[in-house]
């Protein structure tokens, strides 16, 4: 383990910003696309009900 | 000689129809009819090959055309509701480039004659932007008199925009070309009344023909 | 065959030259552009001219793909892109004529203009032939693959940009040798490798561009 | 994902729906353990580097982020292609389906090159040989999904889509190795990423098990998505109506 402490750990040798900037933004985007993506599905499920209920209201 | 089996044309989520199938010899008209939207135009140009069926097929002496592509194509006049005419050009010229396009080489004697013929004495040489909507589709019909050998025609409302001496005309050359043992495919609202030995008739609207 | 090739390249020619104002519209595009770059960038000639070959091309890269549209719309829209999908000619070879066509009215002119615009930028003299040979290398390439952008975007809604966004990242190989080219001369490495290239690109996409184009086409036009 | 069991079994959307909803959890919870394991290794196990600190972590996912760009737009032809010639409806799909996640992986890989650029040589853009090819990559992605969005008839757009994501992947390499030629010619090699800090053996472990996680991440986000497009496009299909019924 080469981190002397968690203060240590998140300083990243000074390079804090980029490397906390890097993933951030990248889990962040995964985390965004997964949540468009659920939306996505409840709209399209959404839209089923709403024409099986024009069809045979 | 023109054969189809089965087809199935869908636009959109709708299928226009299903289980259509036709034979189509020498010599022979066939008539689609139905309302609009129906898939009139649809079934033309899944015909000519513009359009490829959902399912099914459609057959030239036997082989299948997406098969046979310029084949096939090489053996067909298709004249679609677009005039598929340039405005900018003189009809001569628009009547010369669409011949030769279709395989069916004309000189310039020929085509001044087959203009003559539909009626457009004088306004050969005039650019077709000042001609009449019923002029353009004359220039458009025009098409028909130098391809006498080409064996399939298939007309989308050849009719249409056509005065009583136009309409006339363009059915002695359909029967003509009938006659002499040419196949016509062709859909029209008007009642036309084109002599040929055999007419067929496929209504789309009581679903496959 | 050939006289169908003939015949709708001189139908081309011939409805360029009944509308004059098309082919003239690219080539003051062109010419406004790479005017408007020294107003932007300032006048000192050092540094127009080492910009100079990239402005030009990018430029003519512009001005062609702004030609492009010219290319289907109008024959889709009046039927007669029907006629040539249905005539007994592939499809790829009227594709292929129509781009020379197309080219002939505007890639040749760009090419033609781009030594008086080298004057403006006041780019050394025998630097002049490498431009133009690049230029006449490389246009025809922009247009080869510029017709499969304009054939995919036919009849769509916004096509103009939709047509740059598809296309500019295919132009990038040919911007980057075709500017290259310029830029060898100058730093003395000399342009054959780059001109080489261009004809490598220019003889792979007069190859097959035209008969995807065509592949296009019959998915565009179903 | 590579082929399925039997080919044509799975081919058409009916069938493939239910396998993808079973498989997309397990791919995620893979996805999960492997992103896991790649952050432990790439923050406590891969040791400083001398020469770039540690600032040199934000490889361990941008090179990873860099390799799924390339690898789903490769992916993507593959089924586009698949598509144009066997015309299967769902081949399209699965096209339209890997293309947001390429477009993201993309631009993951542009956004940390460039963070990881500023310590490294002090500014956020480095105009370095893969970096610009990235950039025009993203473009790519941009043009197929714009292509397919302005296309109403769904059987058009995927075809259209497949003609130009062909021709996309053809021209990559084209476009890598005149980028590369470029950048020799205005720079020399002197700025550039490619010289990644001397490969320990566990720097290298870190970048594959998160590759790994990254690879079935982008599995399981594609099935979801490919589920949804095949909601929205049978829509009016029996199956679905009837799949729908006990929907809220």
């Amino acid at each position: 383990m080469n981190w002397g402490g968690w203060s240590d750990f998140f300083a990243m040798g000074g390079y804090a910003f980029y490397v906390w900037g890097s993933y951030a933004v990248t889990f962040g985007l995964l985390v965004m696309e997964i949540v468009l993506l659920l939306r996505r599905r409840r709209k399209a499920r959404a839209q089923l009900v709403l024409s099986r209920g024009r069809r045979n209201p | 000689m023109l054969e189809a089996v089965d087809l199935r044309c869908e636009r959109g989520a709708r299928t226009l129809f299903r289980g259509l199938g036709f034979r189509l010899r020498g010599g022979e008209l066939l008539r689609v009819t139905g309302a609009n939207g129906t898939g009139k135009t649809s079934l033309l140009r899944i015909v000519c090959g513009l359009l490829a069926p959902a399912q099914g097929e459609v057959r030239w002496h036997g082989g299948d055309i997406r098969v046979l592509r310029e084949e096939f194509w090489g053996r067909l006049v298709y004249i679609g509701h677009a005039n598929a005419i340039k405005d900018d050009l003189t009809a001569a010229e628009n009547l010369a480039v669409s011949c030769t396009l279709g395989g069916s080489s004309a000189d310039d004697a020929q085509v001044r004659a087959a203009l003559r013929q539909l009626g457009l004495a004088g306004c050969e040489d005039l650019p077709v932007r000042a001609l009449s909507q019923g002029q353009r589709r004359r220039v458009a019909l025009a098409r028909l008199v130098p391809s006498g050998a080409v064996p399939l025609w298939v007309l989308d409302e050849p009719f249409t925009a056509l005065d009583a001496a136009a309409v006339d005309v363009v059915q002695q050359l359909i029967s003509g070309h009938v006659a002499g043992g040419g196949a016509v495919f062709y859909t029209t609202h008007l009642e036309a009344s084109i002599a040929a030995a055999v007419s067929l008739c496929i209504d789309l609207d009581r679903g496959a023909g | 065959m050939l006289a169908v090739l003939r015949c709708v390249i001189r139908r081309d020619l011939l409805l360029a030259a009944r509308r004059r104002s098309d082919v003239l519209t690219v080539l003051l595009f062109f010419v406004i552009v790479v005017s408007l770059f020294p107003l932007g960038a300032g006048p000192e000639p050092a540094l127009l001219r080492t910009i100079a070959p990239g402005v030009i091309w990018v430029a003519a890269l512009l001005a062609s793909m702004l030609a492009l549209n010219r290319l289907f719309a109008q024959d889709h829209a009046d039927g007669t892109l029907e006629q040539m999908l249905l005539s007994a000619t592939p499809l790829g070879l009227i594709v292929a004529a129509k781009v020379l066509a197309h080219w002939l009215v505007s890639g040749l002119p760009l090419v033609l203009m781009a030594p008086v615009l080298a004057l403006q930028f006041d780019l050394p003299l025998p630097y002049f032939g490498v431009l133009v040979l690049s230029l006449a290398l490389g246009t025809p390439v922009l247009s080869l693959i510029g017709a499969i952008g304009a054939a995919l975007t036919l009849g769509v809604r916004g096509g103009g940009a939709l047509l740059a966004l598809l296309v500019l990242p295919l132009y990038v190989p040919v911007l980057i040798i075709g500017a290259g080219a310029v830029e060898a001369m100058a730093s003395g490495l000399g342009a054959q490798a780059y001109l080489l290239l261009l004809a490598a690109f220019l003889v792979v996409a007069a190859a097959f561009a035209p008969w995807v184009a065509a592949v296009a086409l019959r998915i565009s036009v179903e | 994902m590579k082929g399925n069991i039997n080919w044509f079994k799975y081919s058409s959307p009916q069938t493939f729906y239910p396998l993808a909803g079973t498989l997309a959890p397990w791919f995620g919870a893979l996805a999960a353990v492997f992103g896991a394991a790649g952050l432990y290794i790439g923050f406590f196990v891969a040791p400083t580097d001398y020469q770039q600190g540690e600032a040199y972590r934000i490889i361990f996912i941008h090179v990873p982020a860099a390799w799924m760009s390339m690898f789903l737009y490769l992916v993507m032809a593959f089924w586009a292609g698949a598509g144009l010639m066997f015309n299967t409806r769902l081949s399209g799909m699965m096209a339209s389906a890997l293309a947001p996640t390429g477009a993201l992986f993309t631009f993951i890989a542009l956004w940390t090159g460039s963070l990881w650029g500023k310590p490294m040589w002090g500014t956020y853009w480095v105009w370095d040989a893969r970096l610009t090819s990235e950039l025009i990559l993203l473009f790519l992605y941009f043009g197929f999904m714009a292509l397919q969005a302005a296309i109403d008839d769904a059987r058009r757009a995927d075809r259209a889509g497949a003609v130009l994501a062909l021709v996309g992947v053809v021209n990559v390499p084209v476009i890598y190795f005149s980028v590369q030629w470029w950048n020799t010619l205005h720079q020399g090699a002197s700025v550039s990423l490619t010289k990644a800090p001397t490969m320990a053996a566990t720097m290298f472990a870190g970048m594959i098990v998160m590759a790994f996680g990254f690879w079935f991440y982008s599995i399981a986000v594609t099935l979801l998505r490919v589920r949804c497009i095949v909601l929205e496009r049978e829509r009016n299909s029996e199956w679905v109506t009837e799949y729908a019924r006990d929907f809220r």
